[in-house]
């Protein structure tokens, strides 16, 4: 009953944002949250429904379930065809479908639960905002787009989800349009998408111009159907193009930049979209496409690269912002990374797990420090801030436990995920990509470290208030604490659903995934025989003695990190230092101005001629290709334009002295003297007109009559 | 018609029309008379009013002619419509001076004259037609009056599943009254 | 003779439809007769019933409980002075009061009393009803040009366009009625009033309940449109008399401003008729399908002599209550007769009622029918009246563009979109 | 070309008067000389009044109009003159003290207790506290009674025909109080310079808590009927505006300047009989609209019954005269005594020759002050806002004619 | 009594025309030559029904509406130039509107 109905649970939001649209400037805050809240909670009602519906459906055996509505673009009967790569003709058909398998159930529900959460907290948090329901209205849509992209069962479909998420994106972070900053944050954010997308269209278009279908179960279908060699090169470009794509709206290196500036929308927007969903839309992407990345190992291994970058990347830069949100943002995009780390060795399911968990503790993050911006009045600067800790206790505590899930903790979600994103790491490919855990590692002591880092300077260290600030501080209200605390619970619990096999566990988290990351598909290998692909297979039963010692360091690495934190920080009064400033001031302005990448984009894109306050004397290649547009082809197309005004003039002359004064202008004079007698007989009175149709008639008529 | 009726009370038969020739007369006459005080009324209330009365008149004539249903717009469009704009124009456009000056224009007795002209065509048409065999026919037609308006409307709308013959038509005399009451609000508005 | 009349009681159409002149005419009579009584006790009933509503008595000395005031009114209006103002356009001010009664007065041809207690059935009724009572606009609006004063001249303007502006919204009401009447087998609807109540009939359903709110929301705005269209409060903005003194007829007296106010009562009625025969079932009897057997027929038919012996024992007590007091005893002999007179007609009509209960050809259960139709309909009629008068008790003044805001971009949408959706409905449910 | 300097010249004529200069600085509407009309405006001058059911009396508003849109009126006055200020000049103080009841004929206790207040402040006499307490009662009855004539008035001038009879109703019990207390119900005569005539009589206080006790239910049913009434919001909010300022400037007073945000009462500004022992509120509005006019009067008359209430039960025992001289002779000087009646500020001038008449007096009433306020409330509004707004100021013609 | 037959209708519709026409070519006022060109309107109307009649179809009636509508379409622009002139020009006598004459 639900499950026939799934294309329900986006059209509640949808609702919502329709009414907000249409109605919203009339309505009341009351109302306003009545509508859309509960637009959100009826979606998740439904979709946990859904779930339970799609488990009996399944009988745990991973079946997807399809639910076509229509056909959506193209059609049947012959229209909109496209020729394959194999010559023959594929009718570009697209549906409005919608697909619900153990993947999209799990970003259903922690979708729906998060975003519920965050509309719940947002009813307090915006509660003084001016535009309540455009915000809620904008909310509302996103909502509607994400659950589109995640019940899509198709390429295009996800696209409009896509495209969906990234116009509300850019509409959330522009929320404060006025801001001169916050415009700019949602252009920023959006044209980075765009290239994204763009790379996420072509791998679309190449995958059905390769297979003829833009289905994914017709897609795993033929992936995995044996037809294909592995390191296919067709399929490798669809995958890194499609990994394009995943990079721009899941913030990896190199289109990473617009996810840190994203923070200018309010607090909620960041946790919803920036931190809990709509960037881990990548990860679903090349979740989702699995099985055309197993078949393209050099894709694998970019994702995997590029993923360890990142994380490592942006956990440099996170520790030495000040900005209490710029360090979640850049703790997202390290986190991002280590998803696709996973991701690139093949642990599909470890990288699910890891955003799943994440979505809760990082939502918590950004909730939390929301509900400490509330408390400081607006301000986000933690050289300010310190000894929160009693004022608001509910914020604080729950912030600790986000802290030591994000850290990895024991028994803390994060640890969980962490630690078998970096097992997988160490075990796959027999080790090939030890390098990278290597990476991981660093990352995973640096984010502990920055994470304690924030603890500490917000809530622990003597307080560096202004006076005012210090007067006006209070706890946040229940509208915003309570969904912190159910938060707080799930960031505890969420991890608990994949305790590994080596911690007695039965990692049913990974289990009810396997169906999505089929082992057991039979592909192409190079010799002409079917065999089995063992993409990250991992022979975890047998390694246990290294899993205890790795999971051993990881916890070592967080407890470095706290320490040190706790060393640098526990006492920062008014003024402190940072240390790394203190030892290393050359990487501190490196990490400070985030290894100048904005700058260099800046130089190379937008033709600025200095990197920060650094000037360069050459032009940067958007300045150069600016400058020969406009002195090469525009001052081409001028002249053109002066040879062609030159022409004109004489041509002028030539009509307005020659041509109208004698071949026009005099006959019309001519005419006008020998008219001048006719136009006598017209005096300018209607009726007389009216006399002349009279008379016409009568000759008509008598014409008619004596015929 | 109700085919239960009841055959002591009907003094006429059935389908006779209530309509006698005295009755074509008086309205005929009516319409005529009130015609000829439209146009020599000086004042333009009473030359409306007396086009009211040839409005209805025609719209009784059209009733004897079993045509109930233009009767019925006839009443509706021109005397419940026209006829109040028309009268609230004279109140907005009332001045006294329109009762003391000329209420003919100078080319009056041109005019006249083509109007005669005019008449006299129209007479000898008619009685020329006249001799001409059918040209107007003197049997009238049947035309089933209870279902007048359901017949104009097929063919107006068309019937099940089949387009009017006359719906496209329908629809740009609609487009055109849309234009007409544009066209009219814009040139009258003082501020728009 | 006795027996051409029975014959024609014993019928079943319109005498017009009969084609019967005879019939027609002592039809029109009737009709005449009836509206102008019955707008004679509205007129007392409207001064009773506002002044209980203002904690007052009304009149109290003509006639027992003021029960002559209207005739008093009527013989003191007929015998004043015939005022023309001077700079009147003398024949249009006589002929402006005229033209509202006859636009008031033609609009009962079509009016069906019951199925065939009707002048006529015509073809186009429903459309003939509007066209000819926006025929009463134009009384009004040349009334108050023929007064030649600014007060009534704002006050014709006001009240033509009040009236064209509502007419907008109350025909699409209409057409949203006369929609229903299609959905039918053949898919044929009509125009015919009878014809209407009769669809409503086959259907099961008054057009108020069918599609629940969208017939309701059509009744509703013809229901405001119509207090719009009779000039009544609280849209009574063209005889406002704090503000236009008493508009459009602020020159007229004595008999012609009778005949303006004879006019707007048979309006009232009038339009009143029309909401109760598009959206009321017209004539029918609650549930006539649901309780339709004859035991039931003839519980409801008892109705009209409980109404008129109820009416008797008010009467009654009144006569019982009134003061011991030589002064009040031709009071109390007027009042005692005037319930005698009562207690007859109810008991006529419960005779009526039980000889003609189980018969269903003899005349006297064609008379038990027809008094049965009739009772129901001026019923219903009756509760719009007071309603009007209601309206007025409770409720302050528009302002005029208020009230054209509200027919234009309130009323008007809202009617549409009903029409559309009736429209929708009709094609997509049955 | 023709409809741009049209829509120019036609803004120019409206809204020139209607927002951009301030209320003072528009020029009087001159109806003789009226510039030709442009030719998009059709110009109507109507004469509201003298005969005119919603004028109140025989005010004459002069109207000129845009179809229905007021662009100015005029006001003409006098119909209902009397000369009282020439005939205070002929009659000793004594007498003249019935004549100031035929001003403010629905208020007529206030204006005694003014003309008292201010004979005595001239011959330094103080009257009783008994006599002080008798005169808030009488006084505060009397506005509240001046209150309900206007609400049934205003509301039937908006078409409300029922509220009407309720307040008269009602209005009827506190005549009843004045007729038992002094004989006359209308015109009271009620104080004497120096005191009270009469002693109130037994059963007093039992009858002014009764009505007490009779009139707070009376005012929610008012309420009822019309504050949350749709139509009556529409006719009311926004209709007739002036702003505090304007108010001042053009001395506007009572409610009426209450209802602009103005918080001025003579009750609480310069407290006179004795009415600083008093506890009460001074209803204040917010826009200046006539549905804010309408709910201070509503809350004053709440606040009225607050006051009698404590005066009642406070009343002290006492003589009722102070000591005033037999024949009055006031010194030579000059004085002025304003007093808040229902209206508003009811001043009286009072110059002494040292003989038995006054030399000059001059009253400032406050309807006739008020009245000046018409022309910019109504602009821009309609005819039938006129009616609305004249009925919110509530003008009494005797008052404004004297 | 002679029945009425088409004729006789035909003979009120030309009888209606040629007073509209009159009152077209002859009356100043332009309300009034605006209301002579819907008696011609009528007259047209009338035959167009009678002839409906003759033949028993319909056409004609269908015809008749639509001439009502050009009717109405027509009064409505008419009268509303007649008072965007009357504007300006404070007359409504048609051979005072003679501006494009040249």
């Amino acid at each position: 009953m639900f499950l026939n109905h799934i294309y329900l649970i986006p059209l509640f939001p949808a609702f919502g944002a329709v009414i907000m649209f249409f109605f919203g400037r009339r309505l009341q805050k009351a109302t306003v949250n009545a509508v859309c809240v509960g637009a959100v909670v009826v979606a998740f009602l439904f979709a946990c429904f859904t779930v339970v519906e799609y488990t009996h459906f399944a009988h745990g055996t991973g079946h997807p379930f399809e639910k076509i509505l229509y056909t959506w673009l193209g059609s049947g009967d012959g229209h909109l065809n496209f020729v394959k790569r194999d010559g023959t003709t594929a009718s570009f058909n697209a549906d409005a479908g919608f697909l619900l398998d153990p993947l999209s159930s799990i970003w259903l529900l922690f979708v729906t639960g998060v975003g519920m959460l965050i509309h719940i907290y947002s009813t307090g948090y915006m509660a003084h905002e001016g535009g309540y329901y455009r915000f809620f209205g904008y909310l509302n849509l996103f909502m509607f787009a994400m659950l589109t992209l995640i019940l899509a069962n198709n390429y295009m479909m996800l696209f409009v989800g896509w495209e969906g998420v990234g116009l509300c994106s850019y509409l959330l972070i522009g929320f404060y349009f006025h801001r001169n900053s916050a415009s700019t944050a949602a252009n920023k954010a959006f044209i980075v998408n765009r290239i994204g997308d763009a790379g996420f269209i072509l791998g679309a278009l190449t995958l059905a111009w390769y297979l003829g279908s833009f289905r994914f179960t017709d897609i795993n279908v033929q992936a995995r159907g044996g037809h294909f060699a592995i390191g296919d090169p067709v399929l490798t470009a669809a995958a890194l193009l499609l990994f394009i794509g995943a990079c721009g709206k899941s913030a990896q290196i190199p289109l990473y930049i617009w996810l840190p500036d994203a923070m200018e929308g309010p607090t909620p927007v960041s946790a919803l979209i920036h931190a809990a969903t709509m960037v881990t839309a990548g990860v679903y992407m090349v979740a989702r496409s699995n099985a055309v990345f197993v078949l393209a190992p050099t894709a694998m291994k970019t994702v995997a690269i590029v993923g360890a970058l990142t994380a490592v990347f942006a956990a440099s830069i996170g520790l030495v912002q000040n900005d209490i949100k710029r360090v979640l943002a850049y703790s997202t995009v390290s986190q991002l990374g280590y998803m696709f780390l996973a991701l690139g060795v093949g642990a599909f399911a470890a990288g699910v797990f890891h955003v799943f968990t994440h979505a809760f503790f990082k939502a918590l993050l950004f909730l939390g420090s929301g509900s400490v911006i509330h408390a400081m009045s607006g301000e986000q600067d933690m050289r300010n801030m310190g000894d929160l800790r009693r004022r608001i206790p509910t914020t604080h505590w729950t912030m600790l436990v986000a802290t030591l899930a994000i850290a990895g903790i024991f028994p803390f979600a994060g640890f969980f995920s962490k630690d078998e994103i970096l097992w997988q790491t160490w075990a796959s490919e027999g080790g090939a990509y030890r390098i990278l855990w290597f990476v991981g590692y660093g990352t995973a002591l640096m984010t502990a470290f920055y994470m304690f880092r924030l603890m500490y300077l917000t809530f622990y260290s003597p307080s560096r208030m202004s006076h005012e600030a210090e007067h006006h501080v209070h706890e946040s209200p229940k509208s915003m604490t309570v969904p912190l605390v159910i938060l707080a619970l799930c960031s505890i619990g969420a991890g608990w659903l994949s305790w590994p096999h080596s911690l007695g566990g039965s990692a049913h988290f990974e289990k009810f995934l396997e169906p999505v990351f089929a082992r057991e598909a039979v592909v192409l290998v190079e010799e002409g025989k079917s065999a089995q692909l063992a993409a990250g297979e991992k022979e975890a039963e047998h390694t246990d003695k290294t899993e205890y010692a790795l999971m051993f360091l990881s916890l070592a690495a967080a407890g470095v990190g706290w320490g040190m934190a706790r060393h640098s920080y526990a006492r920062a009064a008014k003024g402190y230092k940072e240390p790394i400033a203190v030892d290393a001031p050359p990487l501190y302005k490196l990490l400070y101005n985030k290894w100048f990448v904005d700058e260099g984009y800046d130089y190379v894109f937008t033709g600025r001629r200095k990197v920060g306050k650094v000037r360069l004397g050459v032009m940067g290649a958007g300045e150069a290709s600016s400058w020969f547009d406009a002195k090469v082809i525009d001052g081409a197309v001028n002249d053109v334009g002066w040879v062609t005004k030159a022409i004109a003039t004489i041509s002028t002359w030539w009509d307005k002295w020659i041509i109208d004064g004698v071949g026009v202008n005099g006959p019309a004079i001519l005419a006008r003297m020998i008219s001048y007698p006719a136009r006598l007989f017209e005096w300018g009175l209607v009726q007389w007109y009216a006399l002349v149709m009279v008379a016409g008639l009568l000759g008509f008529g008598v014409y008619y009559v004596w015929k | 018609m109700n085919p239960a009726l009841n055959s002591a009370l009907s003094i006429n038969s059935g389908m006779a029309p209530v309509a006698t020739p005295w009755f074509f007369y008086a309205l005929a006459g009516m319409a005529v008379l009130s015609g000829v005080f439209v146009i020599t009324r000086r004042n333009a209330v009473h030359a409306a009013l007396a086009l009211i009365i040839t409005l209805l008149s025609v719209a009784g004539l059209y009733l004897m002619l079993y045509a109930p249903f233009v009767a019925g717009v006839q009443i509706i469009v021109y005397a419940g419509g026209i006829m109040v704009l028309f009268l609230f124009v004279i109140m907005l456009v009332n001045i006294e001076r329109s009762s003391k000056e000329r209420a003919f224009n100078r080319m009056w007795p041109v005019g006249l004259a083509a109007a005669g002209a005019l008449m006299v065509l129209f007479a000898s048409a008619i009685v020329k037609g006249s001799h001409i065999n059918d040209m107007f026919r003197d049997r009238l037609m049947p035309l089933p009056e209870s279902t007048n308006t359901q017949q104009i409307a097929s063919l107006l709308y068309g019937e099940a599943g089949r387009m009017g013959q006359y719906t496209f038509a329908f629809e740009i005399a609609s487009l055109l009254l849309l234009v007409a009451i544009l066209g009219a609000v814009i040139m009258t508005k003082k501020k728009i | 003779m006795p027996n051409f009349i029975m014959s024609y009681l014993g019928s079943t159409v319109t005498p017009g439809e009969a084609g019967s002149q005879f019939w027609a005419l002592i039809y029109v009579l009737i009709i005449f007769a009836g509206v102008s009584v019955a707008v004679i006790c509205m007129n007392w009933i409207e001064r009773k019933a506002l002044a209980h509503f203002q904690i007052r008595l009304g009149p109290m000395r003509v006639g027992p409980h003021g029960l002559l005031q209207p005739f008093a009114d009527a013989l003191k209006l007929m015998l004043k002075e015939d005022i023309i103002p001077a700079e009147a356009d003398q024949f249009v001010f006589w002929v402006a009061p005229l033209i509202g009664l006859l636009a008031a007065f033609t609009v009962y041809t079509v009016i069906p009393f019951g199925p065939s207690q009707a002048v006529s059935d015509m073809n186009i009724g429903i459309l003939f009803m509007l066209g000819v009572s926006s025929l009463g606009v134009l009384g009004i609006v040349v009334s108050g040009w023929a007064s030649n004063s600014h007060y009534p001249l704002i006050g014709a303007l006001r009240s033509s366009a009040q009236m064209v502006s509502y007419e907008v919204a109350m025909g699409l009401a209409v057409v949203s009625a006369v929609l229903m009447t299609s959905l039918n087998a053949s898919g044929t609807g009509t125009l015919s009033m009878i014809g209407i109540v009769q669809a409503q009939q086959q259907q099961g359903v008054w057009f108020i309940f069918k599609f629940f709110p969208l017939g309701f929301l059509a009744f509703v705005i013809f229901a405001i449109a119509m207090v719009a269209e009779t000039n009544r409060a609280p849209f009574d903005m063209a005889e406002a008399e704090s503000e236009l003194t008493a508009g459009y007829h602020t020159e007229y007296s004595g008999l012609r401003w009778s005949l303006f106010m004879l006019a707007e009562y048979a309006a009232m009625i009038a339009v009143s008729s029309i909401a109760v025969t598009l959206w009321l079932g017209g004539w029918m009897r609650p549930f006539p399908n649901l309780l339709h057997a004859p035991a039931w027929d003839f519980i409801f038919s008892l109705f009209p002599g409980l109404t008129f012996g109820g009416l008797a024992a008010i009467a009654m007590i009144g006569a019982a209550r009134m003061p011991a007091h030589s002064f009040f005893r031709i009071q109390r002999i007027g009042l005692a007769v005037f319930a005698a007179l009562l207690a007859f007609s109810a008991l006529l009509l419960l005779v009526i009622a039980i000889a003609g209960r189980s018969a269903d050809t003899s005349v006297a259960a064609r008379f038990r029918e027809g008094i049965d139709y009739v009772y129901w309909f001026v019923l219903k009629v009756a509760v719009f009246m007071y309603l009007f008068i209601w309206y007025r008790a409770t409720w302050p003044r528009y302002r005029f563009d208020q009230l054209m805001r509200i027919g234009w971009k309130v009323m008007l949408p809202i009617s549409l979109g009903v029409l559309l959706l009736t429209a929708i409905v009709g094609v997509i449910l049955p | 070309m023709s409809a741009e300097t049209n829509e120019v010249s036609s803004r120019a004529l409206l809204s020139s008067d209607a927002s951009n200069r301030s209320a003072l600085e528009r020029s009087h509407l001159d109806l003789e000389t009226a510039e030709k009309p442009y030719l998009d405006s059709n110009e109507l001058i109507i004469n509201m009044g003298p005969q005119h059911p919603a004028t109140h009396g025989v005010l004459r508003v002069i109207l000129k109009l845009d179809g229905e849109r007021v662009l100015g009126t005029e006001c003409v006055i006098g119909y209902l003159h009397r000369g009282v200020e020439k005939i205070a000049e002929n009659r000793t103080y004594t007498m003249f003290n019935p004549y100031v009841d035929r001003m403010d004929y629905c208020a007529a206790v206030s204006n005694g207790l003014g003309y008292c207040e201010a004979v005595e402040k001239l011959l330094n006499v103080v009257a009783p506290p008994r006599a002080q307490y008798i005169r808030v009662i009488l006084t505060e009855l009397n506005r509240i009674a001046s209150h309900q004539l206007w609400l049934g008035t205003h509301a039937l001038d908006i078409g409300a025909m029922t509220p009407l009879f309720y307040t008269f109703r009602d209005r009827e019990e506190i005549l009843k109080i004045f007729e038992k207390y002094c004989g006359a119900r209308l015109t009271t005569h009620a104080f004497r310079i120096g005191g009270c005539q009469y002693e109130t009589y037994a059963g007093f206080e039992k009858d002014v808590n009764n009505f007490l006790t009779f009139f707070a239910p009376k005012i929610d049913e008012y309420e009822t009927l019309l504050t949350t009434n749709r139509i009556w919001l529409e006719r009311t909010k926004n209709v007739g505006v002036i702003s505090g300022a304007d108010a001042i400037a053009l001395g506007v007073t009572g409610p009426v300047l209450r209802a602009s945000g103005v918080k001025w009462d003579l009750r609480k500004a310069q407290p006179y009989a004795a009415y600083s022992e008093f506890d009460f509120e001074i209803p204040v509005g917010t826009n200046g609209d006539t549905y804010d006019r309408y709910l201070v009067r509503m809350e004053e008359m709440r606040q009225s019954m607050r006051i009698i209430e404590q005066a009642v039960s406070r009343i002290p025992e006492g003589a009722i005269m102070g000591k005033v001289p037999k024949v009055i002779k006031p010194p030579v000087g000059e004085i002025y005594h304003s007093i808040e009646a229902p209206k508003g500020e009811l001043g009286y001038f009072i110059v002494s020759d040292g003989s038995t008449q006054p030399y000059r007096l001059r009253v400032r009433p406050p309807s006739f002050v008020n009245l000046q306020a018409l022309d910019v409330m109504v602009r821009g509004l309609l005819v039938a806002d006129v009616v609305a707004v004249i009925g919110t100021i509530d003008i009494v013609l005797g008052e404004v004619d004297r | 009594m002679v029945p009425i037959t088409t004729l006789h209708y035909l003979v009120v519709a030309a009888a209606l025309f040629v007073l509209g026409a009159i009152g077209v070519l002859t009356r100043r006022n332009v309300v009034i030559v605006l209301m002579s060109i819907e008696l011609i309107l009528n007259a047209v109307n009338l035959n167009l029904v009678a002839f409906s009649r003759m033949w028993g179809n319909l056409h004609g009636q269908i015809f008749a509406i639509f001439i009502v509508v050009d009717a109405a379409a027509e009064a409505a622009a008419g009268l509303g130039i007649l008072i965007a002139f009357f504007r300006n020009k404070e007359t409504v006598n048609i051979d005072e509107i003679d501006l494009l004459k040249w």
